[in-house]
């Protein structure tokens, strides 16, 4: 049996001006459990919480209600005296007698009722706590950066400049990602690969940072603070550490039928190669796709040339497994295919290309060393026409519904660098809006137009035609309502941007929700933006939606920051209001694992003893550390094993007879 | 009885299916429309002049009768707004206005010609009978 | 029917000799000819009792949670509508599928021998199923009825003859057509009545309960170690209807325990002593599953999510129950 | 000492901490009025509210039965309402077909910061229970005292 006591706050006049305190102190002495109660002009008060301590001490309380403001207010407060007298802290209990009582009510008798009834609710449940822990886990002070992109870098470098240690693992054979394709950046036009470079050398050579280039995550097990994660490296055929990355093998490399996914396939490379000359690991990754030793046991010339002998035909994929406090998802992006785009004649023309192909042709280390030639014929183009939204905002099923945001600045920044480099080159750009939201974008759009003379057309595109080795592209102008027939040398499209497809499998590793379209979605679109609901798993870049350099590397610091916070704890202390399961009474149906929106219940088999017959049997387990207390699980439990204690079944239960008694 | 073009506007969307507020006023239909030279008022035009319940025009316009009905303008809207059942909807106010068909199917065999498309007999039942 | 019994006596001999069964799970002959009831056959000694008749009607998916805790493999025979009993169970991991050998049989309806009485075809002391007709032996001489007058109610809402799972398949010619009958019917009926009449019905029909749990102990969606009825600390325990409340209580809460599990076997209703229509229950459940989150078919995917642990964004919100016309206060 | 008054309405609120309790607070802090008979039940999420509650709410004499939460996607734990939307309208369905009231029940999304909503929907719905009258048809009889 509880010895509960009973303090009604006055709150000054708030309460007490409507509710005779009194009449409530005094209704409630006779309630089950309560050995004493009392009345107090401030409860929250140092007075008031004194009151209670002596209270606890002299009555010997095992819990206590107070009939104050809202336990959003002061719950913790009470659990603080509660704390401090010796009491378990969630031995006590608030009756919200102030916000959903006497400010609501005018007449005293009602008021006053209501309180009395409020009063013996939170005794009926208090009577039916029990003592609650908060259950506490280590935290392995190391975090893992899935993709090694510029989010990856950005979140790799400031969380080992903290002094944690941190694994990139990027499935390509070199960190860089997307940002190491790309020519010039908006707004400012810096060179990608001048701000990029230094920061994957960064990474590569920081004591705190390892790569696992050409890997894969493979397996995550384990929740925040500890998980642990299996890694695939798969078997480049080169030793790393043998390699001096002098190149030869690339270049004597009799195979060079295999498409470069670094120039956007606009050149071919060798079966063993080095996806870029600043690619980091600086080693060659052999393609056994392509590779005349792979497929018919002969040539072997790489290995030949090797001065160091680095050449290694029988390397093999190897499993590696670590552990991990904290994991950053920054797995990045790719440009949509345009399969379902037909009218834009991509897959059929030549010197129709996409953004992504055309920093490629702008780029000085790109395919044609910087020279913007039109891929068909190498000449030089008179007319370019830029497409935007192609893919985006489109619910036909073509495409995307969402805005890809960074094409209208790509776009301008293209439409700019042409006009600059060939001025005697005409540009137009085909827009449904331009939307420039950004510091210094919209000036960056209007020099654009304004300086460098580029057209900009609203109105979309019908259609894109070859006609006499030039592209016809039909459009309306919806300012001067025409449809009018543009002679291009070159389109280029600016397509839709979407999640990496690796992201799925590693959402559904990690058990981070998705939205419809892959991207991670945040555990608060506005409060916790760069965390995902599951605890312990952070989001960095266009992973959780689309974004722009600047962006993304402010929100790879952000997430960077959250791991920090993770990482810096000794322990982490968990919610004691959590769920758990009676073994007894599970029937191991897996509905409350179904229903988890965090993952935090398992089936284990167990032996379980149900009234003296021991046996076998698969029953649910909670992980204490990542329940959130939700209460999702106890609902769809058919035979009620499953409770969440601080609200368990028989305390809600009390609460609705002690307000309908 | 006069109805008023509000009322039109809404038996217009109601004919046709078309919801005129997802159209994001890209110009895709019109920059596809094989037709639009010979029209005066364009595919895009009569998305939001329907949308703003402006009819009488449209029941004037020529385009009614210029449309091909190859559905372009369908198969490019990137927001499933397809103006050519709209464009067909105001085409059937007016055809039920004037009451009698146009063109009856005992016609067809006598108008046939090798060269004439399957899709032009389609398209002219579909302008010239209610 | 007769020779149908024949071949699984035969094939299940077989199995027991191979030792690739431990025990065959069927129905015994009762000895009155409509009382075959589910039995545990664990020799070919034994088989001979082993029948397999038009009073089969006993789900026996259930009894597999039992068998489980044997050692070997368990030789079910399951008639199509069975299986969707088997594949829930499975799906709440209530039976290892390894440990079973499912033996799908066909099935020309399970009949009532209610309906029988009914005829006034009373005193029987055998039958025998020929062609499309029954033919009973009774104390007052032989009575013949067609089997199509005979059929139970969850025979005539027969979801089809097909086997939802199967090891093997024994005389699945055998199996009827589904007939085309409207299983929402009744629930139709119910739901036009203004709401007092419908709560007068359901008061009748409730009030008759007398708490035998009949319903509960044959369903196949009720497998819980221990019944919420049961538990003291489930905050609803009880025995024993103390009042109206508990009447409707004890039934909504049934009822809402299999929402989105109840395979609408119509067991519960065929099991049900006082004869209370609870199959309406159940389907009123399913025909607003079906009508609010798409048709679901409990049993037919073990791999499928049941609607009520699974959402959609777009769910309909639960006021559509008074915007289509629910009840009001008369 | 009782009161002596007319027949009033006892409605039993289970509200979400998140979103709705403290949007019961904010009408609160807003001072805006609702009728006493209206007695709230904290839940973390809507999630939580066993159907069995409601149903011993009405046992015990409660005349109409309202959960709230946070607006379907803003959920604090991201899907808890979605589960409970589809609870309750099955349930309130299931309710509605052996003849209770369907205005008893119901369910509304009130985020914290709809002070003003939450006051609209209590006083709306303790209207609308008041018109409906005493819960006769699904109490327990010796919960409650019909003696009007």
């Amino acid at each position: 049996m509880q010895r509960i006591g009973v303090f009604v706050c006055w709150c000054g006049s708030n309460i007490a001006a409507t509710v005779d305190v009194a009449a409530v102190v005094e209704a409630v002495r006779g309630e089950p459990g309560v050995v004493c109660a009392a009345d107090y002009q401030y409860m929250c008060s140092e007075g008031g919480q004194s009151a209670i301590r002596k209270a606890i001490e002299e009555y010997g309380l095992s819990g206590f209600v107070v009939c104050s403001c809202s336990p959003r207010m002061h719950e913790a407060t009470f659990r603080k005296t509660a704390a401090k007298a010796g009491l378990n802290p969630y031995m006590v209990e608030i009756a919200n007698i102030r916000e959903q009582c006497s400010w609501i009510h005018k007449d005293r008798q009602y008021a006053t009722e209501k309180a009395i009834i409020l009063t013996r609710a939170a005794v009926a449940k208090l009577n039916l706590n029990t003592p609650l822990v908060a259950g506490e886990s280590d935290v392995i002070k190391r975090a893992l950066v899935i993709g090694g992109g510029i989010a990856g870098i950005q979140t790799a470098l400031d969380i080992a400049d903290a002094g944690y240690e941190v694994d990139i693992v990027e499935k390509s054979p070199t960190i860089g990602g997307k940002m190491a394709m790309l020519d010039k950046t908006f707004p400012t036009l810096d060179c990608a690969a001048c701000i990029l470079t230094p920061k994957m050398v960064d990474a590569a050579s920081h004591d705190n940072i390892k790569l696992y280039t050409y890997s894969e995550v493979d397996e995550v097990s384990g929740f925040v603070g500890n998980f642990t994660v299996k890694i695939k490296q798969k078997a480049r055929s080169v030793n790393k550490d043998l390699c001096t990355g002098c190149g030869v093998c690339a270049e004597k490399c009799p195979s060079k039928k295999a498409r470069s996914e670094f120039d956007q396939g606009l050149r071919n490379r060798g079966a063993i190669y080095i996806p870029f000359a600043q690619a980091i690991p600086n080693v060659p990754v052999i393609d056994r796709d392509a590779c005349i030793h792979f497929k018919t046991g002969k040539c072997g010339l790489c290995a030949k040339v090797c001065g160091a002998g680095a050449v290694d035909f029988g390397q093999r994929d190897e499993i590696v497994t670590r552990q991990y406090g904290a994991i950053v998802v920054a797995t990045g992006f790719r440009p949509i295919a345009l399969d379902r785009l037909g009218e834009y004649q991509y897959a059929q023309c030549a010197d129709v290309v996409t953004s992504l192909e055309f920093e490629r042709l702008c780029n000085a280390a790109g395919p044609t060393k910087g020279k913007l030639v039109r891929p068909s014929n190498h000449e030089h183009p008179k007319t370019i026409v830029f497409v935007q939204c192609v893919g985006s905002r489109d619910t036909s099923g073509c495409g995307k519904e969402y805005c890809s945001k960074i094409c209208c600045m790509y776009t301008a920044k293209h439409a700019m660098l042409v006009r600059e480099k060939y001025p005697d080159t005409q540009v137009y750009v085909l827009y449904i809006d331009v939307r420039t939201p950004g510091k210094n974008f919209d000036e960056f759009y209007r020099r654009a137009v304004e300086e460098y003379g580029v057209h900009y057309i609203k109105g979309m595109v019908g259609k894109v035609a070859e006609k006499n080795g030039r592209l016809s592209v039909q459009a309306s102008d919806l300012i001067a309502n025409t449809q009018m027939t543009l002679e291009a040398d070159m389109v280029v499209l600016a397509a839709a941007i979407e999640p990496d497809p690796t992201a799925r499998s590693i959402g559904t590793m990690l058990t981070a929700s998705m939205d419809t379209n892959d991207f991670f979605t945040e555990a608060h679109p506005k409060l916790r933006p760069v965390e995902s609901p599951t605890a312990g798993v952070f989001l960095s870049g266009v992973c959780q939606g689309p974004k722009d350099i600047p962006e993304t590397v402010a929100q790879a610091g952000a997430a960077a920051s959250k791991v920090i916070g993770l990482l810096s704890k000794e322990k982490l202390v968990g919610n004691a209001c959590v769920a758990g399961s009676g073994e007894t009474l599970c029937n191991g149906c897996s509905a409350c694992e179904n229903v988890c929106p965090y993952g935090a219940i398992e089936y284990v088999i167990r032996e379980v003893s149900d009234h003296g017959k021991r046996e076998l049997r698969r029953v649910a387990q909670v992980n204490e550390a990542i329940c959130q207390g939700c209460g999702a699980c106890t609902v769809a439990c058919p035979s009620g094993a499953m409770d969440l204690k601080g609200f368990t079944n028989l305390q809600i239960l009390a609460e609705v007879d002690a307000i309908c008694r | 009885m006069q109805v008023s073009e509000r009322e039109m506007a809404k038996s217009i969307l109601r004919i046709s299916g078309v919801d005129t507020k997802k159209c994001m006023k890209c110009g895709k239909c019109s920059g596809a429309c094989p037709a639009f030279g010979s029209m005066d008022i364009h595919p895009h035009q009569f998305v939001s002049m329907v949308e703003e319940g402006n009819i009488g025009a449209l029941l004037e316009s020529k385009s009614l009768w210029n449309c091909l009905s190859c559905f372009a303008c369908v198969e490019r809207c990137p927001r499933n707004v397809e103006p050519a059942r709209l464009i067909e909807a105001v085409r059937l106010t007016v055809i039920r206005r004037q009451g009698a068909n146009h063109l009856k199917p005992e016609e067809i065999p006598g108008l046939l010609d090798a060269d004439l498309p399957q899709q032009a007999i389609a398209s002219a039942f579909r302008k010239y009978s209610k | 029917m007769q020779k149908l019994s024949e071949m699984m006596r035969a094939r299940a001999a077989e199995l027991l000799a191979q030792g690739a069964v431990g025990r065959v799970l069927g129905w015994r002959s009762g000895g009155l000819g409509y009382d075959p009831s589910p039995a545990f056959f664990h020799s070919a000694e034994q088989l001979p009792e082993l029948v397999y008749n038009g009073f089969c009607a006993a789900n026996l998916s259930k009894y597999l949670i039992k068998a489980g805790e044997n050692d070997g493999r368990t030789l079910v025979f399951l008639k199509p509508c069975d299986t969707y009993g088997l594949n829930q169970l499975l799906s709440e991991h209530r039976i290892d599928r390894d440990k079973t050998y499912l033996l799908g049989v066909g099935c020309g309806g399970m009949l009532d021998m209610e309906k029988a009485r009914g005829k006034g075809i009373k005193g029987v002391g055998s039958l025998e199923e020929a062609g499309g007709a029954v033919v009973f032996q009774t104390l007052y001489g032989e009575k013949s009825c067609p089997r199509s007058d005979l059929l139970l109610e969850k025979c005539i809402a027969c979801k089809g003859g097909e086997h939802m799972a199967y090891d093997e398949l024994l005389g699945a010619e055998e199996t009827a057509a589904n007939t085309g009958f409207d299983r929402f019917a009744g629930v139709n009926e119910l739901e036009d009545m203004p709401a007092g009449e419908r709560f007068d019905f359901w008061r009748g029909q409730l009030s008759k309960c007398i708490r035998c749990n009949a319903c509960r102990n044959v369903c196949p969606a009720c497998s819980c170690n221990q019944c919420v009825f049961d538990n003291a600390r489930s905050g609803v325990s009880a025995k024993a209807n103390a009042d109206s409340f508990e009447e409707n209580l004890f039934h909504i809460i049934r009822a809402y325990h299999v929402a989105g599990r109840c395979t609408d076997c119509g067991e519960c209703s065929r099991v049900c002593p006082q004869g209370i229509p609870l199959h309406l229950l159940n389907r009123k459940l399913i025909k607003d599953i079906n009508a609010f989150y798409g048709p679901y078919q409990a049993g037919a995917d073990p791999d499928s999510l049941p609607p009520l642990t699974d959402y959609t964004k777009e769910d309909v919100e639960p006021g559509v129950v008074t915007t289509r016309g629910g009840a009001t206060g008369c | 000492m009782p009161i002596e008054r007319e027949w009033e309405p006892l409605i039993v609120a289970f509200c979400c901490n998140w979103c709705s309790y403290a949007g019961a607070d904010l009408a609160g802090t807003s001072r805006l009025n609702y009728p006493a008979n209206v007695k709230i039940i904290r839940v973390p999420c809507s999630c939580r509210v066993n159907p069995l509650f409601i149903l011993r709410a009405f046992q015990r004499g409660a005349d109409g039965v309202i959960m709230a939460g946070c607006h379907p996607g803003d959920c604090h734990y991201t899907s808890g309402n979605y589960y409970a939307r589809r609870r309750m309208t099955l349930l309130f369905s299931m309710l509605d077909y052996m003849g209770i009231e369907s205005g008893r029940t119901r369910v509304e999304w009130i985020s914290a910061a709809e002070g003003g909503k939450f006051a609209a929907v209590m006083n709306e719905f303790a209207g609308a229970i008041h018109e409906l009258g005493e819960n006769r048809r699904l109490g327990d009889i010796r919960c409650k005292n019909y003696q009007k």
